[in-house]
């Protein structure tokens, strides 16, 4: 059975590139710190695929037909896409894709009961798969990704307890589905706190991050399940903060295990808190237990 | 300020997401914007909303929040730190309580 | 609070126009009856709209972008598509639509947690639609259309338990956000056993039909959810009997009703069990009880 | 023979659906139906099987039958009690057992 060999969580606010240069050093520091942990996590753990979920950020779909999931099948991932270049401030990149993982994946989850949508053209790509792409270097690592754009912000949102059952059933489909000794690096994109487009635009709610960073490296999930509601999430940033419903999918699909951070910091002009966990997948493994 | 009041059967949306993906659109849209607004199936307060820059007449309509913020980069600028940050602050101003921003 | 004054489920086999002046009388007679009945029975109950569930059939979305619900919020609809004309011999219809009412449903539907879609422009029918509107004279009687264009075939398919919720979301939404005094009808369109496409395409399964026509014509809801399984419509005729998931719509906005049938018939040229239910709405009312 | 084997992945979707949406395609594919196959990204046995009306081997492969039936109709003919007769029969044929229709 195929494994997952890494598993994290990350922001993908668009400062993170543009307006990195001009901000404070320490700040800077950890996010060039952060990504440059995660880079060389996924390397380490020699994966031979990393599946993205992120937010679609309205992106790709019409608001009036916008799906949950959508999966990218292309041959290669190109981005970002024209108009958010200038926002962004990022470099074009084309990535591999993975379009035989993406075709089992979409099939997968179809025949979990997971209805998901799946594309073979480009998906638009913003910040939500750009900032981590060029952060973690990742055309360079040579990588294939195959990106899942996530609806965390159009109402009906697939809350907490979906994305966690989503999650699940990602996780038995690389087990059971993949091709036994694949290694699969998942990464949930998104948060933390934040309100684009919102009448608090600048607001960063330093009291949840910490809370949110602190009980997804604690292993807790029921907590999280329990706490981590859509009204909790928006009263932290309306429309952004949610998106961390792509961590747990990651969740979802790891169980319970503890993570590390790589430092918290809260920079103004970025409008978004930063911070990532990176979960340690040997872990709870029983041949560790039995050590 | 949230999405309580969400409509997604507004047209605005439609306009939002067009302008985002053509260029050509944009282009129009900066040349001569109410024939522009002439294709969509706009609201008469909705269109009012839209060509007085009330990004917070249009929220309570029911405008998706983070097409709004787009909405506010394709008119105000779309470059990081620059017109971006322009766009962020007359929105801000707007929904906080000016309403019109133009 | 608006109400809903008609309800019933019927089949929309294309050869129920097509083949229709080469069946035999007696099949013939049951098919014009019941469409007749139906129709009475609308104009009767003041019908202000008709909101009308129908299997989708992969006539409007691609099927790696399928989604399991898809409201028509056109001005008026026209039908049936292009393409369709010479298979189901039908005349072109024009239908008003109820662009006000649609946005409502969808608004409705969204603020009560259930995703659908909603397209503006003229969506594409087929029997689906227009079998209903032709045997009815929809267009003649002027009663206003909401279609809602249903994933019953494509995996994964929404099954009885989540038709059913969808439903009772209807339902609600029909007494509590439409006008007051309002007079909505329901239909739920598809059915009975068929396997179109399949290698059984002629197979008809009269036992499960009947079993099945009693079953909703009983109103008991909890046996219905039970045993009207997708494995059980399957094996009744793959990909076709599951149709009956529009039903099941009707029936959880409904609840508890009653209903009757105006004959049954099996004619192989059909390739479809023919019958429909109409629910008799002035039952379980409490004012009926007291009197 | 049911929905167990749908892949919807499979290229062959996207052509049935194109032909049923476009009468100009359908013209093409009447006159010229290989060219209109180098179109899509099938798979070699996805080709063969459209090519030679096996419809067995493209529901084998995971095509959803309700298109399958279409296929049918758009190959053989698609107007009540006459080509789409002929279509229905075809494609039971094929189902049950005989494979190529061609
Ligand atoms: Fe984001
Ligand atoms: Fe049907």
């Amino acid at each position: 059975m195929a494994e997952i060999v890494f598993a994290a969580g990350a922001p993908h606010a668009p400062g993170l590139i543009g307006l990195l240069e001009a901000a404070p050093a320490d700040v800077k520091d950890i996010v060039v710190s952060t990504y440059r942990n995660l880079a060389s996590a996924m390397v380490s753990a020699k994966a031979d695929v990393l599946i993205v979920f992120a937010n679609d950020h309205l992106a790709n779909s019409r608001i009036r037909a916008y799906p949950d999931f959508l999966i990218g099948m292309a041959n290669e991932h190109r981005g970002p896409f024209e108009w958010f270049k200038p926002w962004i401030g990022c470099e074009d990149y084309t990535v591999k894709g993975a379009p035989e993982i993406a075709a089992a994946l979409f099939n997968g989850m179809t025949r979990r009961g997971i209805r998901m949508f799946a594309q073979t053209e480009n998906l638009k790509f913003d910040d939500n798969i750009s900032v981590p792409v060029q952060l973690t270097r990742l055309a360079e690592l040579g990588i294939p990704m195959v990106p899942v754009l996530q609806n965390c912000t159009v109402p009906p949102i697939p809350d907490q307890h979906r994305c966690y059952a989503v999650g699940e059933a990602l996780g038995d489909f690389i087990r059971n589905d993949l091709p036994a000794d694949m290694r699969v690096a998942l990464l949930g994109s998104g948060g933390l706190s934040h309100e684009p487009g919102g009448a608090r635009y600048y607001f960063i709610d330093e009291a949840f991050d910490r809370w949110f960073l602190d009980l997804v490296a604690s292993g807790d999930h029921a907590t999280l399940l329990k706490e981590l509601t859509l009204e909790k999430m928006e009263a932290a940033g309306s429309g952004g903060t949610s998106e961390l419903l792509s961590w747990v999918v990651v969740l979802g699909a790891i169980g319970s295990k503890p993570g590390k951070n790589f430092g918290y910091t809260v920079h103004r002009d970025f409008k978004c808190g930063v911070g990532a966990v990176l979960w340690d997948m040997d872990a709870n493994l029983p041949k560790r237990r039995a050590a | 300020m949230g999405l309580e009041k969400f409509d997604p059967a507004l047209a605005v949306h439609d306009l939002i997401q067009d302008l985002k993906w053509s260029v050509e659109l944009r282009a129009e849209f900066a040349a001569n914007e109410a024939a522009v607004l002439d294709c969509y199936p706009l609201r008469q307060d909705e269109r009012r909303a839209i060509e007085t820059r009330n990004f917070l007449a249009l929220y309570d309509m029911g405008l998706h929040p983070y097409l709004g913020g787009q909405l506010a980069r394709l008119i105000f600028g779309n470059e990081a730190g620059k017109g971006a940050t322009v766009a962020v602050n007359k929105l801000v101003e707007s929904l906080q309580g000016k309403g019109s921003v133009a």
